[in-house]
């Protein structure tokens, strides 16, 4: 369990965004999440971004399936409304939301058990249908809240918490979600606040579906094989007794480092991570390319971050279905109930 | 034998033969000269070349429900001949294609041969035109035979091919064909008439699917959001096409958005998201597809957020019989969804109780802020029924509940989303964008306290959910009302039925009381059930209840919910897919009585008193 | 006061804070001195920092149900002392960590301070190895003012950390630092004391879905697919844990397959497919999961494949309460799925039946080729309890139900996989791969005649329907039969419960008839419902049926299936998501007994008759 | 409705394979489809490549979900046992079989409906797993047996029955399944039986997941909007009646070019698509030229046909669960019951 932070006292020279609202105002509830968990970096570069796009917290809706990572919605924007549903099925929610109201901005958190496992074909298909919205995905490659079993997007022959290969090719969510037509595809790092916050924003401002990736070290059931000293006592405990039983309190993991470069970064169980920043002169505009780029770089092990892929042709479901102007909530029972004439006419269609 | 206005014609086809249309013309026809009519579309599931039937009743005293024996067989389908001839009633007729001489193993019928592939050939060169205007010249021979009022169907053909003017002529000189070759070659005394009548009310000729679509678009829902499954599909397509009908702006665009799902998780998910965010949104599917939704029903039942579920019931379990009627998803409807839930159902029993009900069926779901179930069938969904216009109150408000407004929400000291304010069990409900600083709050489906916060206090979530049912129990005042009738001499014995059977019901009790068996009556249209139906149980000490499916679901809901003795009850069931005759009813009430030696008393006593 | 062997002890911990295991040990030790224990474990639905408690009952008579009011809280989690207080009964101890001092608003209550954090501190740098430690010298405190036998805990960590030798040292350790502190600082006159008894015959101490995984192996199923979800996740880990055990070959290959599913409409296709490829394959659940399976279990139903399903319940509807129990699926198990469909259900009421119920149900499945629903619960599969040893009986051969071989297929004339050739409903089936020109046959959802092949007819498809049900019927022969107790003195008030009530229950029965109630029990142990039941409903003319949910399922369960007055039961329901307590059925007892005067009397008469 | 030939006496100098079977003994009942529908082939390319490769019927299992498409396996293989289970779940019932029993061949036939919209997330799940199977999609663009709505594969911009476009970009399985790490995806036309015969034996040659996207034209729920004349009468029948009744009879379509050709198809509706066989010299063991190679073919408006896609480290689930040889439904008692004298160790484990 952990802050995201949140001081007690207000304080009168806070740095205020156009609304005049703090940071304090995009806030939420208090985390129930493990200290050190990637997921509360991901809500705090949420609310950073909100706060500096100026978006007023009740015209956004936050969206998300089941899962730690589903959980965070409660842990950011209080103002905002928010829908918990079912494991793996936020984005059908989240299109009826749309469907209803197209001038809010729409959030969607989920985890990769929720994207890719059971949510998989959910996934696909609000892809298709540019649905806009941001939809991120906090990444950790195992299913958090239900105590570390793989998860789709898990590398290949890593091991689980209880010494198991995972055995079957991972999912790449990023590569999947620019073959099915997303029109905004980036991944990010979740302690990479300099990373992060731009692309959350640069998400909330396109029209269509924007969907990021976020690696989000899960601290509790790492994935991987190696271990460092520090963690001997816990994972030796842990394993003696024969299931999890003690959580380290950890730090969240950031990391920094410049456009074009690539950084190794130390996860919470010792294991390594290579992630690579896209170059300023990399063009996101082709498709195919975009696809070549990603599986290009996971053959070299390692795991490019930044906007992938970006189509220009911003365009959602609502021009494709032509829905009226106003939003479909807020029409009266005059715009909408054709009355008795009409009925009349219709009548006589069938006499 | 002469019949007018009285009999069962029966067209046994082949799928995809262009015979349906044609088949509806005639139906149709009959309906436009003021006789009541019942056409039933008797289909496989396949695209072509299984057998069709298209059984239409037509019956001066206005019974339309369907009916044992045919009285003029149209038996174009080789296929089936041996076993559609069986239920050709003695001095019947059969009409067949004559291209190919046959014989037909009974002598107790008459025989009518039209050469229509040979007339076909005669005319036409093209194959394609041969097999469309085949059904044409049958048409055209029928009316003669039946000596219909030849101006109301050639109306109709215009009416029909107004959008494709140029099909008028050629579908005219095709009836025309038949017309002549019948007046040339068949005798007039035919025994079988059809004759104008005057309709006491003004009629329409329509589908529960197409009354429900409409429905909705007078309701003002505006998300429609389905995946297709037989016999749903119609009423998903039906609304977008009223959709655009009435519903465009100045601009072209639609005030309203109907998506194909890819499936039916998806499908409820979108019409929960949409209702959430404060549109009137719904969905459409049958029996394999609630299965699906069952988990989502539950979220929406405990998260308490609206939502129309029209389940347009088929032929179960399973894929079952996906062209076949059932009233089989009572159970699985009622208590959808694992833990304790209880879902609002409404039982429609004609295309006008369609409209009616669906343009109900959103006040009922957002005044109650829980889904709502409407059980139509294929019965109702798919075939064509002759009923009255519909009509519609320009006066009456969208019913939207307890929405807060940003007004109200200024006004409001403390506000929690599950708070029982009324006492009422309803709490108060904030839609997405209202306010910019109050009223939002955070929907899930794991236990939560009265301000929507997540809960593990086992009796904070207990309290709520016992407000849920409280709820649920005072939720009858909004629904539909069971429609009791009394039988003319004083009985104890009572029928319970609900949905398609009814006029297979209106007629069977005609018929029993003329043989002496009076029966007081009931219709269910919606549950949770009504204080009349609970006194008509309570004053009628012997009680049958017809439904359509194998396991008493309805019997088993009433005995449950009214707790009352399931041993009250005699049920009367049937499941075998075809919607029910009157006679079924008749001889299962007589069988029932027969073998129950308590029921006999009950009977006889009231039969006495008569 | 002096408690020897009978009281409750509480701790109240941090998720995540290494006091899982320290607790377990302690109520391990307690069982290993003899005395019988139950420990029930509350935990958040979350990984590490929210509260959880350890709640352990030790009682020298063998009640092992809950037992309102704590003797002695080791309250170690801050942020729950002031509820946690309230629970301390009069005269009841309070340990805490004193290292940071503390006032408590109770005078009633004896408090006792240890340092745990400064004593680790002083002797750990590694502020891991503190965290981790801390329990342990708590441990070795307890066990000095328990005055428990210091041995058996010292051999149970050395078992405990057998695997990882070199941590038994540290534990050993940080054991010994805890008990000097109690020796030298603490009073010896704590009044509570764990005494050596004598067992009276072999018991282990077990969670059910440990025992059901076991089952499974030795039922010999070979195919687990599964998705997790809380608490039936440790189910399927307990097989895999066995089958490697157990299941290696000799080249070190797995005589059987895990395969964690991408949802649950997948796990249960699996399995379903398995079942039909003629492997026993089962899936584990809970709520949710059912949902989404129930249109596939009326596929399994329908089509007849034989497929076992664990529904671990948890506290419904919708996601609820995953950490909590309940009894709650039992009617969206008993008729999952749209259509007429009807499952066998299997209510296990410890672990111990667990896994004889597992054993069982692959071989009912198989005989009946229908899904078996095993309905466990959170308490009776997550928590330890202690029960006799487990047997098995190397005789006893699998069933596998009327299956053909190739042999027995050479020797028939006509086949047809859905002919009822025994009268008892259950068809004969084959195995894909069998025999080259024999007993092929095409497996469907849709309507089907007795040689599987498809058909629309209505009759057909109600005929076999009906000899699905004519198996269902007589399907109790297969089944766990219900287990009857009569009260030692004659009266016609029952008791009818099921599953992980029944401690509370046998408790309750015993305080009732110290207080002159005398009551008949019955347990449920399968549903459709034996003559057992039937008999025994006949013979109470007042019944109370207890259950762990809002609506009252079982009751409606009995009444529809047995075609009894609903109005003969009297509920007591509960489902605030705890194990149950005797003294909650006791004073509802009594509750119901003072308000309703129809039971009045009936009790009344029959104490008297006593 | 049509057959799939099957005369009716038996002649006795047909020829036979090495089982000394004849083509009439891979048969199966008579087809209750349209005639003239891609399906039909579909199945007597399936009759004939099992006959060539003299499979022994009874060991190979043909499952299928719903829709016209998955009904085909009762009109082909009469000695197999089938499994019509239900909408976009074959996948999990195929992956069950097959676990059970590793040594029949499993053969699903899909349609596009049941694969890319309700059984997207099975089908993608499936092929991570590398089950041993021949997947066929029977891919037609549109949902038949409901009627015509549009599914997920069908093209960008094209109209329904209805006269209505499809907004929606369409899914290309073969393209996906290559991402998702199947390891045999083939693409070809039901009518070019010269072409597909050897597919479906190579795939059931195979071991692994084998993927086969078969362009199926739908006779009567065409998605395209050119019409040509013979055609007029019924379109315009059932456009001016409201639903579609009648149906003609057709040909089957059967084509027939060379590798590296092209080759313009007239679909029944009278519009017409664009088939390019890939060439001798394709090489097919790349995943990201593959799928480049899908693309690039896709933006020139062109359907590639063949072998795209083919991994030679042949492994299946099997290998990586590391299930014992002996099929499992056939191990007894004494194979997997641990018996009473482990069952005490068990129990000293808890006491
Ligand atoms: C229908 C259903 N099945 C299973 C579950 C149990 N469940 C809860 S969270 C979860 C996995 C979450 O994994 P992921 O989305 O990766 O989130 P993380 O916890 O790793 O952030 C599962 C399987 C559920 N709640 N509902
Ligand atoms: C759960 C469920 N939803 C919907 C249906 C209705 N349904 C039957 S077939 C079908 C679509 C089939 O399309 P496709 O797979 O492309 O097959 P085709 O008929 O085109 O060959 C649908 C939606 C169903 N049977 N089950
Ligand atoms: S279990 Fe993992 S994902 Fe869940 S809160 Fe803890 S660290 Fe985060
Ligand atoms: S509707 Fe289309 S897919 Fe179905 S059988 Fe007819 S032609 Fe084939
Ligand atoms: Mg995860
Ligand atoms: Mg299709």
């Amino acid at each position: 369990m952990s802050f995201i932070k949140k001081p007690n006292a207000r304080h009168p020279n806070l740095p205020k965004n156009k609304l005049g609202l703090t940071r304090r105002d995009y806030e939420g509830a208090l985390s129930t999440l493990c200290a050190g968990c990637g997921h509360d970096s991901v809500s705090s570069a949420i609310i950073e971004a909100c706060f500096q796009l100026s978006i007023p917290a009740h015209r956004l809706a936050k969206l998300s399936g089941i899962g730690c990572s589903s959980k965070t919605p409660t842990y950011f924007l209080n103002k905002s409304h928010g829908f918990n549903s079912v494991h793996g099925r936020m984005p059908s929610v989240a299109t009826g939301a749309n469907l209803a109201n197209r001038d809010l901005y729409y959030l969607g958190v989920s985890g990769d058990g929720d994207t890719a496992s059971i949510g998989l074909g959910q996934f696909c298909h609000i892809m298709r249908r540019r649905l806009n919205m941001v939809y991120i995905c906090e990444n950790n490659g195992t299913y958090g809240l239900t105590k570390g079993q793989f998860s789709a997007t898990n590398d290949k022959e890593s091991k689980s918490r209880k010494g198991v290969d995972n055995m079957f090719e991972s999912i790449d969510l990023a590569a999947l979600a620019i073959q099915l037509g997303a029109g905004f595809v980036a991944r990010s790092f979740s302690g990479d606040k300099d990373q992060l916050i731009p692309l959350i924003r640069a998400a909330l401002s396109y029209k269509g579906f924007a969907f990021i990736d976020v690696i989000s070290p899960c601290v509790t059931f790492n994935n991987h094989a190696q271990s460092t000293k520090s963690y001997e006592y816990f994972r030796e405990h842990n394993e003696a007794v024969g299931f999890l039983d003690v959580i380290p309190e950890n730090e969240e993991i950031s990391v920094n480092y410049a456009e074009g470069k690539s950084i190794e970064v130390n996860v919470h169980d010792g294991s390594k991570m290579l992630l690579h920043k896209l170059n300023k002169s990399y063009d996101p505009g082709s498709r195919r390319k975009a696809i070549g780029k990603i599986n290009d770089s996971r053959d070299k092990g390692e795991i490019i971050t930044g906007l992938i892929y970006l189509d220009q042709n911003e365009e959602d479901l609502h021009d494709t279905l032509l829905t009226t102007e106003k939003p479909l909530n807020q029409l009266k029972k005059k715009d909408l109930s054709p009355g008795l004439k009409k009925l009349r006419q219709v009548n006589k269609s069938f006499s | 034998m002469t019949k007018v206005n009285d009999f069962v014609i029966k067209f046994a086809n082949v799928n995809g033969s262009g015979s349906a249309s044609a088949n509806l013309m005639f139906a149709k026809t009959i309906f436009r000269m003021g006789i009541p009519v019942s056409p039933k579309n008797i289909f496989p599931s396949n695209i072509q070349g299984l057998p069709t039937w298209y059984e239409i009743r037509v019956n001066k005293d206005g019974y339309i429900a369907r009916r044992d024996g045919v009285d003029c067989l149209i038996a174009l389908n080789p296929q089936t001949y041996q076993s559609d001839l069986k239920e050709l009633v003695k001095g019947g007729y059969l009409i067949y294609d004559s291209t190919m001489e046959r014989k037909f193993p009974r002598k107790d019928i008459n025989v009518i041969g039209i050469p229509m592939a040979s007339i076909c050939a005669e005319h036409y060169d093209d194959p394609r035109q041969r097999q469309l205007f085949k059904n044409i010249i049958c048409l055209g021979a029928l009316s003669v035979l039946f000596k219909i009022d030849i101006s109301v169907l050639k109306g109709l053909i215009k009416e029909e091919f107004q959008k494709k003017p140029k099909l008028i002529e050629p579908n005219l000189h095709a009836l025309g064909l038949g017309r002549k070759y019948a007046q040339e070659n068949l005798s007039s005394d035919f025994g079988l008439q059809l004759k104008l009548m005057k309709q006491k009310s003004k009629k329409i000729m329509i589908q529960g699917n197409e009354a429900s679509g409409l429905g909705c678009i007078f309701a003002g829902a505006t998300v429609a959001s389905w995946y297709p499954i037989t016999p749903s599909t119609s009423l998903a397509e039906a609304f977008e096409k009223y959709l655009h009908m009435f519903r465009s702006d100045s601009k072209g665009n639609i005030k309203g958005a109907v998506v194909q799902a890819e499936d039916e998780l998806s499908a409820i998910g979108m019409a929960i998201g949409a209702n959430w965010n404060g549109a009137r949104a719904f969905t459409a599917t049958s029996g394999p597809g609630v299965s699906l939704m069952s988990e989502f029903l539950g979220l929406a039942y405990f998260a308490e957020i609206p939502l129309v579920l029209f389940n347009i019931q088929r032929g179960g379990p399973s894929t079952g019989m996906p062209t076949r009627t059932q009233q089989s998803d009572i159970l699985s409807s009622a208590y959808a969804s694992h833990g304790d839930t209880t879902q609002i159902l409404l039982f429609p029993s004609d295309p006008k109780e369609c409209f009616e009900m669906s343009v109900d069926a959103f006040d009922i779901a957002e005044r109650l802020q829980t889904p709502v179930i409407f059980m139509s069938d294929l019965d109702i969904g798919m075939n064509d029924w002759v009923v009255d216009e519909l009509t519609y109150d320009d006066k009456h408000n969208f019913d939207r509940g307890k929405v807060l407004s940003a007004k109200d929400l200024d006004s409001i000291e403390m506000w929690g989303r599950y708070l029982d304010i009324d006492g009422d069990g309803i709490p108060y409900r904030t839609i997405p964008g209202t306010h910019p600083s109050k009223g939002s709050f955070f929907t899930r489906g794991t236990s939560h306290d009265a301000f929507a916060g997540y809960t593990e206090d086992g009796r904070i979530n207990a309290e709520n959910l016992l407000r849920i049912t409280k709820k649920f129990n005072k939720s009858t005042k909004y629904l539909p009302k069971s429609i009791r009738r009394n039988a003319k001499n004083k009985t104890d014995v009572g029928l319970i039925y609900f949905g398609s059977t009814t006029p297979a019901v209106d007629e069977a009790i005609d018929y029993l009381s003329e043989e002496g068996y009076d029966i007081n009556k009931i219709r269910i249209r919606s549950f949770p059930f009504d204080k009349t139906l609970e006194n008509f149980i309570s004053e009628n000490d012997h009680l049958f209840i017809l439904e359509q499916n194998r396991d008493a679901q309805m019997k088993f809901l009433i005995s449950n919910e009214l707790e009352v003795d399931i041993n009250q009850f005699v049920s009367i069931l049937n499941f075998d897919g075809s919607p029910l005759t009157a006679k079924f009813i008749v001889d299962e009430f007589k069988s029932k009585v027969k073998n129950n030696k308590k029921i006999i008393a009950k009977v006889k006593k009231s039969r006495t008193a008569a």
